[in-house]
This record gives C-alpha cells, structure tokens and sequence, in this order.
C-alpha cells in the first residue's frame, strides 16, 4: 500500500489523543510520512471522537473518508463512523466491549489491561498493537514508550512496557492469521523523514507569532482558538510574552490594542462568536491606527452552532468588522508552512501599516498535524517600524502614503496622543469636515492602495495551464492538492489564496483565462466567492459549498469536482 | 516640575462653565507636577463621556480610546512597560455601566495602575440620562418617572473584592483630593478612586453644595487595613465619607506574571533572539 | 421667494432647539409647509450648532447650504458658516456680540432681554423677529406663546409675551428700513397646512415601532439613537411598553431577543458603535429562530467617531452582522412617512420570518423634521405569527418555507424549547451531520428565498422613462429629489431603496436599462454600491460619495450630478 | 406534582461520571415539583457550558443562550410574563466572567427572577482554564505557573451592590440546596445562588470531599437581615459558609415598571388598541 489511513474511535476522555501522540511520534521516528487530524464532541466524556492517522510514503496531508485499519475502542464507535467503513476496511476492537461481530478483529483490551492492572495501559496496548503491524521494530518502541514517561516514574514506565509488549504480541498474532499492512517507508526521499519536525497548525501558527515578535496575547477560551493562548502561555518566560486570560472577549482585545500602543505586539485569538463581540475593538484599532494581529480560529455558526467542527464561516465577519471605513488585511494559511509564515508576516503587516491584521485558521487545520523539514525563522525577516519621537512630534502627520511614523510613549521626547474620535494630525479631536475627509482618505483608500503593492499572491496548484479553475483559500489547500493529483486533469488548476483582502489586482486575470471556474468553500454562501464578485464583478456560478460542520474529505472533493467537469 | 510644564497650548476646552471637570484637570496637572512625573512617561487611558477627554488638556501621553473600555488597554500598556506611571480614566457611566466587567476583573487581576472615575452620577456627554450611580427616583430623560435601579456602590464592590486601594474624593477639596490621589499614584498596584464632581449642566440635585453637604472625611481613626471597618464606612448613606477607605497590599499583576524579576527592561524594548525560536522548532518539534 | 431657509446659529445650550421649537410649530400653524434640521458638536456647552429651517409654498424637504436669513447668536457663527454665507444672505444678530459688521442688521438681544430680566428670554424675541418678518400675526404668535409656556406659570408667560412684542417691534423696523421677506403660503394647496402634523424622523421611527407592536425596547444611551428610547421611555405607561436602559449594548440586545422569546415585540435602538457590540446577539438570534427589531442611527466611525454627525456607514455592518449564515431583512427609509411605515413594517417582517430586521436611519433623517398631512396607523396592518402549542410542539420543525410556528412559553400545552447551539427540530442540541445541514438551509436559504418573494420594491423617482440613474436609500431621498427638480432632466431618474436586503430580483432589470448608473451614498466605499455588485455583478461605476460628517446639501448633489452628466 | 413530571425520554446526557451536574439536576426537577410549578409555567434561560446544558435534561421552556447572557434574556422574558417562573443559570465562568456585567446591573434592577450559579471553580467545557472563582495559585493549562488573579467573591459582590436574596449552597447536600432553591424561587426579586460542585474531569482540587471538608452551614443565629454580618460571613476564607446570607426585601423591576399595577396580564397576552396611535398622532403632534 502506498498510504494507509488509521482510525481510532472512541469516547471523550477515553485517550484517544494520547494514542495520537505516541503514534505520530513514533512512526515519524521510524521514517513514515504522518499526518493527523481530529474529530470531536462539544463534550469532555462520553460521545464519539475519532482521529485519523495517515501513514504513508509520500508527503500527502489531507483528510480522507477512507479508513483502512479502524480502531473501536467504544460500543458506538462503529455506529458513529457506518458511513466511512467500507468493506475493505478492517476493523480492530474488544469484542467483550463491540460484541461478537463477525467482521472485528479481536483486541481484547479489556482483559490485558486487567492484567496490567488499570485501563488506562490500553492506550499504549493498542499502539503497541498498530506499530506492530507496521513493522516498527519493538526495540524502537520500548525506547520511545521510556521516554515518552519518564517523568512519571519507573512502575509507570514498566507497566507500559508490559503494555507495549502485549500489543506487539497481538498484533503478531493477527498477522499470522493473515492480516497484514504494509506501507512502503520514505527511506527513497533525499532527505530522513525522522529528522523532520511534526507540527500541529495551532503550534505552527503560535510559533509563527512568536517568529514575528509577538510578545503579548491575550484571549478568552473558545475552541478551537484556546490552543494558541495555551502554547503561548506554557513557553510565557522562555519567550518572554504576556499570555493574558481575560474576562471576556471585548477586555482580550482592548488589551491587545493596548500592547501595540505601549510598543508592544499583541494578539489575540478567538473564534467567530467572540471575535463578534471584538467589533468595536477592531474599529478602534481601525481610527486610532493602532496595529493589532487578530487570530480566528473558525467553527459553525451561528451562536454557538457547532463548537468543536470546522467552518470557514467567519470571512465575512472579519471583512466587515467594525463600523467605519478603514483599511485590513486579511490572511488565510491552507498549509502548516504557511500557518507559521504567515502568522509571523501578520506583524511587519500590522506594525508597517498600523491596521488590523486577521488570520483566519479553523478546527480542522489547527487540528492538523504532520512532518515537514522544518521552518525557517529567517524568512521574512521580522521589521519593526516603532519611531523614535522628536519634541514635535505629531501622532497622525500626513504623509504620501498614508502612514505617519508611529511612536510610542516613553521612547522619544514627543508625545504620543491618539483617540478613536476623529482627529488631527496631532491625536486631539477635531470637528472640523476637511480634515475629516483627509483622514478618512488615509485610514482607507491610501493605506489600501499601498497594501495592494505588496499582497502576497495566490498559488497556483495543478495544472499551469488551465482550462478549468479551481478557487479556494485556507484549510482547503491541502485536501484539494491531494484531489489534484487522484483526478489528474492536466487543465484543472487551483488558486490557492493565502491573501483574501485586499485582492491581488491580478485576480481578474486568473479567472478569466479559465473556462470554467470553481470555487470551494467551507460555508454556506461562498462568502470568498462572493468577495471575488464585489471586488471585481466576476461571478463564480460553480460552488463546491459544505456546510455540515465537517471538513473535505478528498473523496469529496474528487467526486464533486469530477461531477462539475462533467456538467 | 510645576502644573503649568503640563499645560498645553491653544486648546478649546469643551466642557460646560462651572464643570467639576476643570478642577479636576487643575487637581491632576498639580499632582504629577508634586510627584515629578513627567508627561513622557505618563500614559493616560481614557474611555469616552466628558471626563475622558480630560487627556486632551494636558501634556501627557494620551489614549483617549472607547466608551469603558480603558482599564484593558492600559493593563496592557503597564505590563508592556512598566517604567509608565498609567492612569485609567473615565466616567461613572463610561467604567461603572459600559465597562463594569472589567473592575471587577481590574481588582482581581491588581495591575499598577490608577482609576479614576469622575463619579457626577449623571451621563453627561449624552445628556443627562440616568448613570449606575444615580440617585433613585431621579427624573431624566430615560427615567422619566425617576431612577428605579439601586445606586451602584463601586467602594463596597471593590471591598467585597479585596481591592488593593480604594478612595473616594470630592474635587470641592483641592488639597485633599491631590493627597489621595499621590498615594494612590504611589501605591503598587490597582487603585480606584471615585472622585465626586458637579455636573451643573444635567444634575441638578447633587450639586457642589450637595456634594459638600452630604460628604465628611475619614478621620485618623479609621484603620484602612480593617476590611470589615472599611466596608462598613462604603455603605454608609445618610452622609457619604471621602478618604482612603480600604488598602491591602500585594503583589502587582506585573510582578506575578514573572516576566520582571530578572530583568527590569520593559518588553516593549526587549529584542527577542530570533535563533532561540529556531533552536525550539528544531529541538521541541522533533 | 418660494422658499427661505433660514439658519440659526448659536453655542451649545444656548437655546437654539427651543427657537426651532417654537418657530416650526407657528409657521406651520400659520399655513407654511416647514422643514428643518440642525446640526451639532459633540459638547454640552460651548462651540457652534446650527439649525436650518426652510419655510416654503411647496413641500420640498431637504437640506440646503443655502442661508437666506442667518441669525448669529454667538460671536463664532460667521466663522462657523462661512462658507455657507452668500452675498444674498441676510445676516441678523446682537452688535454687542458679533461686533460693528457693517453686512449685520442689529438685533440687540442683550440690551432686549436685559430689560425683560434674563437672557433666557432672547429665544422668544428671536422668533418674533422671523415671525414679524414672515407676517406671522402677532395676536396668534402671542396665543401661541401663552399656550407653549402654559407649564411655566403666569410670571413666565408675561416675560415671555414681552419678549415676543419686542421681537415684534423689532421686525417691523427692520422691514421699514427696507429689507422685507415674503413667502407665498401654501393656502392654494387642497389640503390645510396647518391641520397637518409636524413630526421628526426620530419620533416617527418611535410612532411606527409602536404601530408596529413594540412593547419592549431596550437600549444604551447613544447618539443619534437615543431618541427612540427616550419617546418610548416618556409614553411608556401610555403605550404599555417596557422602556428599559440596560448596563450595556450587550445587555440591550440580548433583552430585546428575551422579550421575543415571551411573546413580546422588542427593539433595540442603537449606533454603529454600539452595534458593534451586539453582533453575537444577532448571531443568536439567527440560530434560535428569535426575531427582533434593531434600529441603528448611523454616525460617522470608525471607532468614536464624530458622534452626533451623520453618514450612512453602517449597512456593511448590519449586512454581515454576526457570525455564521442565515436570514436577514434591512430596511432604510428615506422619509418620515417610511420611518413610520417601514419601523411599522420591520416587526410584521421580524415576527413572520423569525429573523433579525434592521432598520437603518442616521443622524441627518432623526433630526430633520417637516409638515405631513397624517400617518395612518392602519395601513400594513400589524400581523401577529405566535402559535398556541400542542403536547407535541417542536420549536423548529421542518416545513416547506423554512418557517417553523413560534410558539412561545406559557401559551398552550407545548414546551418551547429553543438553543443557540445546532440543534434538532424539538430545539434540542445535535451533532448530526445531516440535520445540521437542513437547519443551514432552513435558517438561511429558505427563508432567504420566501423573503425575496415579498421584498419591499424601490421608488422610482424623477424621470421614468431614464437614461441616467441614480441609484440611492435612506436619507439621501429627499435632497436628491428636490435636487431633480432643479435639475429638470427629464431622463434622469432616482431608485430609492428601501428595502437594501435582500435586493428585489429585478434590481438588475433597473440597472441595465440606464445608459449611466450613479450610486449615491454618504460613505467613503459605495457600501450599497458594493452590496449590488456582489448581488448582480453590475459594476456601478460612478458613485457620489460624501464622508465628512455632514450630510448631502441639494446644491451639491445637484453640482455633483451635473459634473458626471456632462463627462 | 412529582420530580419524574420533569423527566425527558431518550436523552443522552453529556455530562461526565460522578459530575455534580447530575446531582443539581436532581435537585431541580424535586424542587420544581415541590414547589408545584408546571413545566409550562417554567422558562429556564442557561449560558454556554457544561451547566448551561442542564435545561435540556428536564421538562421546562428553555432557551439555551449565549455565554454570559442569560441574565438580560431572563429578565426580559420576565417583564413580557410576569406569570412564567424564570430561572437564569450557568457556570461561574458564565456569569462571573463573560457575564459579570450583568450581574452587577441585574442586582440594581432586582427583576424576580432567580440566578443559578453552578459554581465548580473550573471552566468545564473549555476543558479546564481558571474561572472566575478558581483559587490563587491552582494550575491550568492557561495558568501553567497557578492563578495569580485573586477569587471572585460573588457573595460579597452581592451583598456590597444591597441585592435582594443571597445564597450559597452545595449540591453534596440535597435536602438544604432544595430548601435553599425554593426560597430563593418563592423570593420576589433577584435571587443569587452560588451552588458548589465538584468537577471530577478538571477540578482535583476542589473535589466533593473537599467541599465537604470545607464548608459549614450558617446557623439560626445569623440574621439574614443584617448587611453588615452578612458580609462579615462572605468573606470567610478558613471554611466557606452555605446558606442564605442576606435578604433585602424591595419591590421588583416588574413592580417597579408601573407596567402591572392596575393590569395584572402579562404583556404578551395584552392587544395594543392600534387607534390609541392614531389619536395620539393626530393630536400630540399637531
Ligand atoms: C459603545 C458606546 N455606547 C454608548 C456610547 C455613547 N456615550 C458616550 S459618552 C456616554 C456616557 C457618558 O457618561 P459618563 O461615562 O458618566 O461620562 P461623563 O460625560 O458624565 O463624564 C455614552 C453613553 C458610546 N460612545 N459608545
Ligand atoms: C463568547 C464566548 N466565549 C467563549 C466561549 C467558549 N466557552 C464555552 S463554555 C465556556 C466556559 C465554561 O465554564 P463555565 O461557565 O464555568 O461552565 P462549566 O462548563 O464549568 O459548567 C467557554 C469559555 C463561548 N461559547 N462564547
Ligand atoms: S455636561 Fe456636565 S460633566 Fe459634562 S462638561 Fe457639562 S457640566 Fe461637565
Ligand atoms: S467537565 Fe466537569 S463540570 Fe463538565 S460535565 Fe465533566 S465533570 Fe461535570
Ligand atoms: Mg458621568
Ligand atoms: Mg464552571
């Protein structure tokens, strides 16, 4: 097999996440491509969740509907994933827990773990069991299993020792039933895969912060945003940020403005519900220029919807946010790379303009995980443009491009004055109706047109020369890649923005050099779609929309793009 | 230094003749004058009513922001950089109504910073409507049949809450008013004080001679440490003391989020080792 | 003179609001059709606001830069209105203030109300001045002035009678030196001008909620939106509604969406900035099927703004309001007849759909006010949609329009159970992916559909049969009409909408009947503009845009048309 | 009436094992029927969070709302329905944190409406940060070095704003909690019941056995009706006090709105005679 893709099922608390750990970990260690993802309840126990483990040759990282090797860890496992077994699929779990179904390959969890002495060795049994039938050598293993517990202790330690063994045990056993798995290793890629880094795109794009300076965030826990805050919050001393719980979302903005202000760098994280209380926040950021980097982490609407799935809901929200005219900058990273790369750019972005910057992630990529190189804190070097003031120093000079050297209190001899009321150009509030006009024209057209200078363009994937076009932005990127390469439609290509707003002004020129064009989104409206059309009045008639709280699947895509070339 | 180093040049001043809002401006000016605090390394955070455009009238670093929403923001700027002496500026209705979660939040969270609150009992800058510390059965414009809502009582809440410095003053009282707020200004960490002012133009009712008539001082006697004591005093009604109700010193936000104890710099001049970043993606990532 | 505008000017609480007051309400007595409008700083005290009012034959009802008569009651007026001031513009006003203008005719207020015994008593002799010079009888302006003053008591009302003889006395020496005014009265008109009623756009937003059903608003105080809660809040007891003054915009929406849910028929009344803060309510409303009415009085953003002037800034926010994809209805009435009818109509609408309606006014319309012969309170009369429930109510079953029956609690056997969370037809909370994807559907596409079945079509104004459109809403209907008037182009048309969202279908057969479209919008972006080309792809490419704060005057549109018809 | 009156068939109730959710359930259906109230006469509004999920384990009228927002919903369905009985509920990150403005404002508005805090010092269904009533120095996967934000007390917050009915209880302790609830329900005004619960899935601090251990309740000697000891109690820290702090009988926001003085229907159940408008039109306005 070339690739195959593992699920594990079972109920909130019961650790499926650490099986996750011990498995990404290890087999990236034995030198296979990983790739991972999760699906889980708006609940801390019971229910359903499964997590995907892609095990594979080549560098592929997308959700697929396909299960080869399942896991049932719990009795509603199979109920919750009917619709993605396949017959081809084998099933693995405790029959004393499934029942007697013909089609289980019995793991008998729960009288091994007995034995060990307490469930909670099932974990490290049924990866045990997993690496086993991948061939990773069980040395290997015992050493990763020592490790991963050190810090809990030697009995610890031994009894998932013994637990490794009785998975590898078994799963020797099922293999000379016949069952066997194999999936070429990467060991023909130039490069070893075991040296790679594995990365989450919540840890990517908090590492990408902190790559761009980043040294204050503040946040009110929302899924699937908390992450975030968390990483910045454990590594708070060794990278030096204020990691700041708030009272509520409208406090995690207001302080975040605060920190730009004082010459800080802040950020903060959220998903669409907060941010909806973060408006008026984002508008002062807006009139008073102050940078401000906000993360969005999306799930279904409305209200509280879907809290724990995926969406790509909230482009709307952030496009229009805050009341007022006023320039923004809008990214959207599709890939883990570009989660850390384009979370550092976010800051030269916010500092260099003195605007809003958003990056609009959600739950499924900042539940991504895979092995790529590694990431590079040199590119796209950080650029500070705080100014040293003079004694005349004035807080919103005019200037050609819109932008007034922006200082900040204490570092100069000036005075640093701003307001959110209109103003002049020295912060104090002005009624007067042509320096309104003035500043309107800074904040929004002038600030705008220096941006459109410097977007960082789409990419285009598959195929250059392209009859057909594909547009999608963010978490899409990876799935639709993969789709690329199983329909191998040499005039299928696909524009990937990572830049929503402003639009590159080429983006007319894509589109109407293909036939057809058709753009995948995530939400229920096409909301980027729809942007496309009131920036330039091109109507994307093809819609490939999703909107049941769940993320692509490659087969989907595959299929409903297929079904649109065939129109 | 001297008042007049803040003055600034050419200003139209807003506010109504006979405001309590220009004492208070005279009273702020002469304290950081007292206390040599210059207007470089003051940062003054306002919300938005008539006295959050205060900061408009003076030399300071200024930050004249939203409707209750200046204690985060200058939170933010004291743990960006501590070397800033940082006010928290409003009115009653601007940090009791629209901003009240963030007091409470304030207290809890203790930052080094100073909140005063030009406590007129009225909203001023949108007319005359009823604020949380309105008196009951007050006619406005809204409470056309008088305000049916209890006074809002921001000394015993931040008692209940184990402030760290609570005060209440009258700017009828220069002098006093001046006191209280130095050691408020030098006291580490959050310090509210509720600063009563005439609003001649909407409160009719609690006026200057109001404000001078129903407010007496704390004397010597009474013990700021005693909580019990200082709770007692907040909620007398029958007249309405000033002074230093309630201090209970601990540690500052700043000093309990650790980023201060090895190294004084602010953050904000901080420079962060950029390979420290790659030596953690390719030691911690692997 | 057909018509005359005249223009007061004075410092904030100086008395201008009682002059314009007791001056609108005589001349309309006195058969004059009457329009007025004022404009104001942000300050209690101090600096310069002014009010227009224009006296005319015809009713025309619009601002214009135009001064025919200037009363400068503070020494900043001429200052404050120089570029308004003409060589025709007759100045009046106090010597001792203004100081020796030769332009100025003395009225010595000062000297007048220091004999009478106090400075208050300067309004009324103001307004006998303009009434002496209009030919206002002074037995019914004395009338007048004993029945205005009634409250205060005879000593007042004595002063005040005084007062008025000297204005009086004052005027007739002013016409004897030569410079009179005449105005034909509307006496020709089939109607009695003086039966009419005088109403402003605020008070009829308010009359029209009531007509409509409100019986529970909620709101912060706010300019320009306070009104509304404040005529509620005074006849609270006569019209049985709850007028409430909540801690926070929050708070006030999240109210308004209670009463909705007990059965009640609540508003919020608002400005852009305080709307900022409640888009998580509307989102909620969205989800839980809630209706609720929400006014916003639009000012000028970002942030704070200038906030007691106008603009028409916020339909980008109320279009994109909340997180998450689902029905919406934004109305924006243009004239004081639709301010009644349309906030008459935003709770039938509400209640029908189960969805947030908007109505969108600004600053510019709630303070302007003028002469119309009624409001009928019958017409669209008010529908109720509530369901008494069964045993086996679901809040939100499944039916062919998308529109479940809204039961509410307390009235019949049934429970209403409803969640911000997705949730199944009984209003239970779901995970499932498929019925997940039928409540988007019903709360956004199916709705969406039924409402684009009953839109509320444009006017068209002006030239039927066009060559040129204008296209415009809210409160720019006014001035452009009486700015095609002057224009006298029979091809030039004007849609006025009034209904901004959803468009009607046939918005496109509008537009590409127009040889030239003009959008029309006191904004800096063409949000309205912006709206058309994501709905229809039509680019609309000349657009009058205005964003300093103060509103269109006739002269200006009228120059501003002109400009782009002759390129 | 019997608790079983309130059971809903087939629901899978998300909670985990041994949470004292389950428990609070309990107590709510017995104390509903206790006290003889309908399902139908009942609108429970919850926040979001794992407590916030109780409405949809029993029979009632219940609306699910928004974090933090129970409290304004609530009162407003209270004013439209004076008839309905109505319950606002959630965590204590639901009201004392996202919500904490509501509180404040809500004890000067005094609707007779009853506040229910599931307070298990944990935020649940974020999985584990501090809440607003999490201890100092408690470690959480945001507070990975302790809290540092001192507790939230929201019984002497109470207390301090003069609220109308202040309690606390336990649900280890069924029989007192219900009688608790039902005098908090009976009382006409805002009600405050701050109910402890153990989280066995984050909170391994504050377990049941730690609530037991310490808490104790307040004996016949406490006089409910004194402010001063009221408040003397709230704040004791060495064993928290259960049962009713303070009671300050007043008239209610739906009394205080004149709205139902001479006309006891609910407003939603009123017809607005539309020609009422007509006439006022056509004469207030000429
Ligand atoms: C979010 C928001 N809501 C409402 C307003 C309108 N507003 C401006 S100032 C003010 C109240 C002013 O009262 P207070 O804070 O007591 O200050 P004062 O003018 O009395 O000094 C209000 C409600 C606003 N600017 N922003
Ligand atoms: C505006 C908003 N912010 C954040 C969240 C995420 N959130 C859901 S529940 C919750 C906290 C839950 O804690 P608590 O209120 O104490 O309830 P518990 O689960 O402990 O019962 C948070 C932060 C949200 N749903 N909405
Ligand atoms: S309205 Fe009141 S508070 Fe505001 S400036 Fe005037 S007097 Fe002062
Ligand atoms: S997380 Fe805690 S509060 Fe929530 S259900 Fe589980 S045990 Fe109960
Ligand atoms: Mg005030
Ligand atoms: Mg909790």
């Amino acid at each position: 097999m070339e690739d195959i893709s593992i699920v594990l099922c079972g109920e909130a608390g019961q650790g499926i996440e650490t099986i996750e750990d011990i498995l990404t970990k290890i087999l990236k260690d034995s030198k296979y491509n990983i790739f991972a993802v999760k699906e889980y309840m708006s609940r801390v126990r019971g229910g359903s969740n499964s997590t995907e483990i892609r095990v594979f040759q080549k560098p592929i990282r997308a959700y697929v509907d396909r299960i080869d090797l399942l896991f049932a860890l719990s009795n509603k496992s199979l109920d919750h994933l009917k619709d993605r077994i396949s017959d081809n699929t084998i099933i693995f779990g405790d029959k004393e827990i499934l029942g007697d179904i013909q089609k289980v390959i019995d793991i008998p969890l729960s009288k091994i773990t007995k034995k060990i002495g307490s469930s909670v060795y099932s974990n490290t049994v049924t990866a045990g069991v997993i690496c086993g039938m991948l061939n990773v050598s069980e040395y290997e293993f015992r050493n990763f299993i020592t490790k991963y517990f050190e810090k809990k202790g030697e009995p610890i330690i031994n009894k998932n020792l013994e637990a490794a063994s009785e998975g590898f045990e078994l799963a020797k056993k099922i293999i000379e039933s016949g069952v066997t798995i194999k999936v070429k290793k990467s060991e023909e890629l130039s490069r070893d895969i075991s040296k790679d880094i594995l990365i989450s795109g919540k840890d990517a794009v908090a590492l990408g912060a902190l790559a761009g300076g980043c040294n204050f965030i503040s946040g009110y826990p929302m899924s699937p945003a908390t992450g975030i805050l968390s990483f910045m919050s454990t590594y708070s001393k060794e990278f030096e940020v204020v990691a700041e719980q708030s009272e509520d979302e409208i406090s995690a903005i207001n302080m975040a403005i605060g920190a730009w202000y004082a010459g800080g760098r802040g950020m903060i994280t959220t998903s669409g519900g907060g941010f909806a209380l973060m408006e008026e926040g984002v508008s002062l950021a807006g009139m008073a220029e102050t940078p401000v980097v906000i993360h969005i982490g999306q799930r279904p609407g409305p209200a509280t919807g879907l809290p724990t799935r995926t969406e790509q809901g909230d482009l709307d929200l952030a496009l229009y946010a805050g009341h007022g005219d006023f320039a923004r900058i809008i990214l959207s990273p599709g890939s883990i790379e570009d989660c850390f790369y384009l979370s550092k750019y976010a800051f030269s972005f916010a500092d260099k303009y003195q605007i809003p910057v958003f990056i609009l992630t959600d739950q499924y990529l900042l539940d991504c995980q895979y092995n790529i190189p590694s990431l590079d804190h040199k590119k796209y070097g950080i650029k500070r443009y705080v100014a040293q003031t003079k004694d005349d120093y004035k807080r919103y000079q005019f200037t050609k491009t819109g932008v007034s050297p922006r200082g900040i209190p204490g570092f100069g001899e000036g005075l640093v004055i701003q307001t959110g009321n209109e103003h002049d150009e020295t912060g104090h509030t002005t009624e007067n109706a042509i320096l309104r006009k003035k500043m309107v024209e800074k904040r929004f057209n002038e600030k705008l047109n220096q941006i459109k200078n410097e977007v960082i363009y789409p990419e285009l994937l598959g195929g250059k020369a392209y009859k057909y076009l594909l547009i999608g932005w963010g978490s899409t990127r990876n799935i639709v890649e993969e789709s690329l390469k199983q329909l191998r439609e040499p005039k299928l290509g696909f524009l990937y923005f990572k830049q929503l707003y402003p639009l590159p002004r080429e983006v007319m020129g894509y589109l109407i050099n293909a036939k057809k064009v058709i753009a995948i989104e995530n939400n229920a409206s096409g909301q980027f779609a729809n942007l496309i059309k009131r920036e330039t009045g091109f109507d994307i008639k093809n819609k490939i929309l999703k909107y049941d709280g769940r993320p692509f699947s490659v087969e989907e895509v595959t299929t409903r793009i297929k079904d649109i070339l065939e129109e | 230094m001297e008042a007049k180093d803040f003055d600034l040049q050419n200003i139209d001043i807003s506010w109504c003749p006979g405001c309590g809002n220009f004492t208070l401006l005279r009273i702020l000016k002469e304290t950081f004058a007292e206390l040599q605090i210059k207007p470089q390394d003051l940062a003054v955070i306002s919300g938005i009513g008539q006295s959050s455009k205060t900061p408009h009238y003076f030399k300071a670093n200024t930050f004249h922001t939203l409707h209750g929403r200046a204690i985060p923001i200058a939170t933010a700027v004291k743990s960006i950089n501590p070397n800033l002496t940082v006010i928290a500026e409003g009115g009653d209705g601007d940090m009791y109504g629209e901003g009240g979660n963030h007091i409470l939040h304030a207290i809890r969270r203790n930052p080094n910073i100073t909140n005063i609150i030009h406590n007129n009992m009225v909203y001023g800058l949108t007319k005359g409507q009823a604020s949380p510390t309105t008196m009951l059965g007050v006619k406005t414009t809204l409470q056309v049949e008088g305000v049916i809502l209890e006074p809002f009582n921001p000394i015993a809440v931040a008692i209940a809450l184990n402030a760290s410095f609570v005060a209440r003053a009258f700017v009828g009282d220069i002098e006093q008013t001046k006191e209280i707020l130095k050691k408020a200004i030098s006291h580490k960490g959050y310090a509210i004080i509720d600063i009563f002012q005439q609003c001649p133009s909407f409160n009719k009712i609690n006026t200057f001679e109001w404000f001078k008539q129903n407010t007496y001082y704390l004397d010597d006697k009474h013990d700021p440490l005693n909580r019990i004591e200082a709770f007692k005093r907040s909620i007398e009604t029958k007249k309405l003391p000033l002074g230093i109700f309630y201090i209970n010193e601990k540690n500052s936000f700043e000093e309990n989020i650790g980023l201060y104890k090895d190294n004084k710099d602010p953050l904000c001049f901080r420079e962060r080792a950029s390979d420290k970043i790659q030596k953690f993606i390719d030691s911690k990532m692997r």
